[in-house]
């Protein structure tokens, strides 16, 4: 555990958040109130927090369509992210984007992409931004397992070996594409493997154990800020709930996800972690986890109280001047 | 006859033509209902539910659950179909041929011309369109007018479950590269649907209410505004006549100069784009060949031109509706 | 002044872009004239000439070739945009759009409007059209009716050099993303260039012909064919008024309506496309917004709706040119 | 040497022809009478050759832009392409399609193709088509060492590997993409160790050598053929001309081409071998030298001799019906 104990309660905070939001926006969404199709990333909270922990404000991230978490990890405001989610006129978007667009570019989030695959050939341009100015600046991308079968991330990975450019690409892959299993859609005996193959070091983790995603995080991070080219990473993960909210999962085996839950939760795993390693104490954790409730409470207050956007922004934001 | 949904009859139309034909296979994502998984077979009954129970008939030979590539999707179905099979490829959103445009827009739509004459591409692209779901800028879009523009590709937008289920049988059973766009908003709309196959021929126009005063040409989900309106100012004794071209590539042009050498009056709603939009498009044809008939000028009523966004009440706002319909009719009176 | 070549005034808005601003870079391919070769650097200049010498200046930290990967190569000049530095992202042929439409459309088109006005994505896409090349159907289309269509993007079709220097940089200057099409066909082509930097303003035509009896709207390599005819006819009296509108979004429309209020005829030249094309775009505008100035049909000389042909006597017949742009004014006078 | 005397022939006469066939336009088009862009095939005669050596009229290719030598060797008519190339009405394509486009479904032959990458997604679809249809037909797409970095050909060769599709992806490795090198465009070690990540089998093999690149066209065929699903071979080539007919190559180093015609001449190369084994007199290789050189030059006379399109050919065979 190289952490301080700082640290790990920063990482523990950032999960929690992550969780919390997402299971609160579960029973809000049943509600009704929210509008339109949200994706939760709880079960797979360590991937984006260990990723993005090593990160600074002008690093920047691609995001997919679950992209809360990484938004979350990333430093975005979490009350700004609910008043998006919920079609708000204060929200990160002003509303226009919602839950499958949340963006920030004051904190290096270049969205969530509804484009399934769409971050990778983004974050290179990020990359090339970073090389070109000597900023040693890094980007990542976030890419799903289903999403990592996609032409343009292939493309991405190749460009970025070619340009040598400072980012990492991280693949998380929870099983599932939709309803599809991962297993059936990716040929390739695996994900780091065939990332591998385009010439750049590729790591394969456990996405559950915030650490080993954490060194290897860090190892890919360095070495693109060292400017020696991008790397790899797949983290495999757990999906706690549907594709989307609404989805009945039938395609899953009756109990896969009470087990994962039980013997796959990576909060569990990490508490159980730094608790036993005496850094941290569970009172510490506690006291996060009320704060974060507390959090998520007034963010969800906030947002439902919140105006929608006025009729005449429909018009607005399309371009700088025309 | 039965009331069936837009989504059941083309569930009973691929049905069908697989039946009939070996060589109709289906493939997209999850069009099986999600291979690979660990619980039950065809869980998801596709993205939208339009295949829902075919993989049980058809088996996963022909009912082909794909990786998320869809440039690999429409390349492989133009390859099965200029190889003789009969494809339906799924696109699930219309926004994603961003991803897969080439093997529509310069594959299969023009082999036919570049080999002189000697290649048959019998190949649907089922895909789905339309705002109103909450689904924001990636997801919500209509762009047939763009499919509609290109040579060699037949462009399809039933706007009821009857006209759906005939029109996709057409589509299967035609030799030329089709793309078949459904409404996402009209899938739990229901009609009086026969259960057994029937084909609806491409090029044909339905006029939906009969008038004199003024013609409402309409496609896909705003047929239904027009109608509604329509019915609203019969009230006034002002006289619609809408006419649904249920193709637009082949476009059915003589019916709509018919109605306009009627009525002397041309409205067209459309949610494809506020430029270069299919409605353009035929008002322009209007304007050139029944430029006399014409006592008003041509209205359009389209969206403006922004992505779509998220908010319901931008995207209400967003979606050409009765409302500007009505007062675009009242403009020209 | 000097006389220049449309492809030296492009070389030379590039190069001052690039003097003027650090965050200026290029890339596509053998833009740096093809990295890993065994013999010069730069030998090839660019596939059109167009990046020629630029290496040299610039580095190739700056002038970036790359793979034939179009995708990626739109995706990293939407996200380096979006970052922070000003691409101009090379697209061989627009027909290739194809295989990288998605990071045009879905993503840097849409940044700024879904991100709620905080993106901003100060990309410039350099794109060849035009038929006449005999490179037939996949390398020959005119495809910017589509992205007119996209809300997010600025749509430019410089006519002459002098045009095409004045344009580009503003289209390297704006800050929103601007699709930029050259025709193959006016890359030789030469005009009056001043050797300093000069911005031509976005959404304002260019009166090329003035007239009083008939207004033709044309563009790019259109525009030609347009002063051409516009000349012969005046030997009888006909005067013809021609507009360039120059980008078409945005789009000029004041210029073409107070055109069409003098002259009451309007013939519309377009290489585009035969259905949903940006001349019927502009023909419904003006039948909308002056119908009432229209004293005849709109008349639209268009491409036929069939892919390109290779065969020269094909091709020749396939574009619109100045026999059919006469014979359509003649029609209405 | 496991191929009988005939065969040798056999094989010999495909390459002379479509070498004949090369350099014959290369000199015609000096003359300024073919329309547009011609890319010549000669120099990587032994791949298209061998590759196509075992297949039947029902199995498919797929190809490039660089398409004369796969046509020529998958059994399309000379004459057919010589009045297809000049842009003449009675040309395979009826004048319609040209060089780049050149087609004939009734040899299998799907098309050149002028998009770069454009064969594997059309290739795994014929042989989907075989799959479903159970005829033990199999599929054959061409990409350069260009192309072979666009995505869709990253997706064809995954969807290949998911569905088991009897297919074989040839990447024909000629050092260039226009004028850009392999060697900064590829940034993967080589490309058969990217194709074989994708969990295929994947040979690389020295495409100058017939033998060579038959052996493994003949094992990725079979394997095919039997349903055991796709695979890939990378074979090393060399380009006698420019990328199209027109272009200077100060990008390649003075006597590189030369070079290459001297040493890495598969033609003589093949000659060499068959003459040496014994199988094969070098007077019965000049006869057929002496019948494809009157081959050619009466498909040259002929196809300049012949009639364009009629214009009412523009608006013909858009569609069936419309
Ligand atoms: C290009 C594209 N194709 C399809 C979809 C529909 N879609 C949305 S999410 C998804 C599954 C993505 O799976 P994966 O990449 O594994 O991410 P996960 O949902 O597991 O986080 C699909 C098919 C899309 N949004 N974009
Ligand atoms: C999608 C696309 N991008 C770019 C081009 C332009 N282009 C034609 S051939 C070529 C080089 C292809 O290189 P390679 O794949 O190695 O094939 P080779 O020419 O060496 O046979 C390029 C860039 C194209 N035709 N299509
Ligand atoms: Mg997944
Ligand atoms: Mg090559």
């Amino acid at each position: 555990m190289q952490l301080t104990s700082d640290e790990l309660l920063r990482a523990y905070r950032t999960m929690k958040s992550i969780r919390e939001f997402e299971e609160r926006l579960h029973a809000e969404n049943a509600t009704g109130d929210i509008p339109g199709f949200i994706h939760l990333y709880a079960g797979q909270e360590a991937i984006a927090t260990a990723v993005c922990f090593d990160l600074g404000t002008r690093d920047h991230i691609g995001s997919t369509h679950r992209g809360h978490g990484h938004s979350i990890a990333k430093g975005c405001d979490i009350r700004g992210m609910m008043l998006e989610i919920f079609g708000r006129r204060a929200g990160l978007c002003g509303g226009k984007g919602g839950s499958m667009h949340i963006a920030d570019l004051d904190h290096g989030m270049l969205g969530a992409n509804a484009i399934v695959g769409g971050a990778p050939i983004l974050a290179i341009g990020a990359a090339l931004t970073s090389k070109v100015r000597g900023d040693r600046t890094v980007a990542i991308s976030f890419t799903g397992d289903g999403g990592s079968n996609q032409g343009t991330v292939f493309e991405a990975m190749n460009m970025a070996v070619v340009l040598k450019l400072p980012c990492v690409f991280v693949f998380e892959n929870n099983g599932y594409g939709e309803a599809t299993g991962a297993s059936y859609a990716v040929g390739a005996p695996s994900i780091a493997g065939r990332a591998a193959a385009f010439g750049m070091p590729a790591t394969a983790v456990d996405g559950t154990d915030f650490f080993a995603v954490h060194d290897a995080a860090r190892a890919g991070i360095a070495r693109a800020r060292n400017g020696e080219g991008p790397s790899a990473i797949e983290a495999t993960a757990v999906r706690f709930h549907g594709h989307f909210e609404g989805d009945a999962q039938r395609y899953r085996a009756r109990d896969e996800t009470a087990n994962c839950r039980r013997s796959m939760d990576c909060l569990s795993r990490f508490r159980g972690q730094v608790t036993q390693s005496g850094l941290v104490s569970p009172g510490q954790l506690e006291l996060i986890d009320a704060e974060v409730l507390a959090l998520i409470d007034s963010a969800v207050s906030g947002a439902r109280a919140a105006a929608p956007p006025a009729i005449d922004d429909l018009l607005t934001d399309v371009y700088l001047a025309y | 006859m039965a009331t069936k949904s837009y989504r059941q009859a083309l569930n009973e139309a691929l049905a069908h033509e697989m039946r009939r034909d070996p060589d109709v296979v289906i493939m997209g994502e999850d069009v099986a209902g999600g291979a690979g998984g660990t619980g039950e077979v065809d869980a998801y009954g596709g993205p939208l539910g339009v295949t829902k129970g075919l993989i049980h008939e058809f088996g996963a030979g022909r009912v082909i659950d794909t990786p998320i590539t869809e440039s690999a999707i429409m390349g492989m179905a133009a390859g099965c179909a200029m190889t003789g099979l009969r494809p339906v490829a799924e696109l699930m959103f219309a926004d994603f041929l961003g991803v897969c445009l080439d093997p529509i827009y310069n594959q299969a739509a023009k082999f036919r011309y570049m080999f002189g004459g000697k290649a048959r591409t019998p190949l649907v692209v089922r895909t789905t369109i339309g705002a109103g779901f909450r689904a924001a800028a990636q997801h919500s879009q209509s762009p047939y007018h763009l499919f509609t523009s290109i040579p060699g590709l037949k462009v399809v937008l039933p706007s009821n479950a009857y006209d759906a289920k005939g029109l996709l049988i057409q589509a299967i059973r035609d030799d030329d590269p089709v793309i078949f766009l459904e409404h996402k908003l009209l899938y739990d709309t229901v009609a009086e649907v026969p259960d057994e196959a029937y084909v609806i021929p491409f090029g044909e126009a339905a006029i939906t209410r009969t008038g004199k005063d003024v013609t409402v040409v309409a496609m896909s989900r705003m047929v239904h505004f027009a109608n509604e309106v329509a019915d609203r100012l019969l009230a006034e004794r002002i006289a619609v006549e809408v006419v649904d071209p249920r193709t637009t590539s082949p476009l059915d042009l003589d019916t709509i100069i018919e109605s306009v050498s009627k009525t002397g009056r041309l409205v067209l709603i459309d949610e494809s784009a506020n430029r270069c939009s299919v409605a353009a498009d035929i008002a322009a044809l209007v304007a050139e060949h029944a430029f006399t008939a014409l006592k008003a000028p041509i209205r359009l009523v389209l969206p403006p031109h922004t992505p779509v966004p998220f908010a319901p009440i931008l995207e209400d706002a967003y979606i050409p509706g009765p409302a500007r319909l009505e007062a675009a009719i009242r403009s020209i009176l």
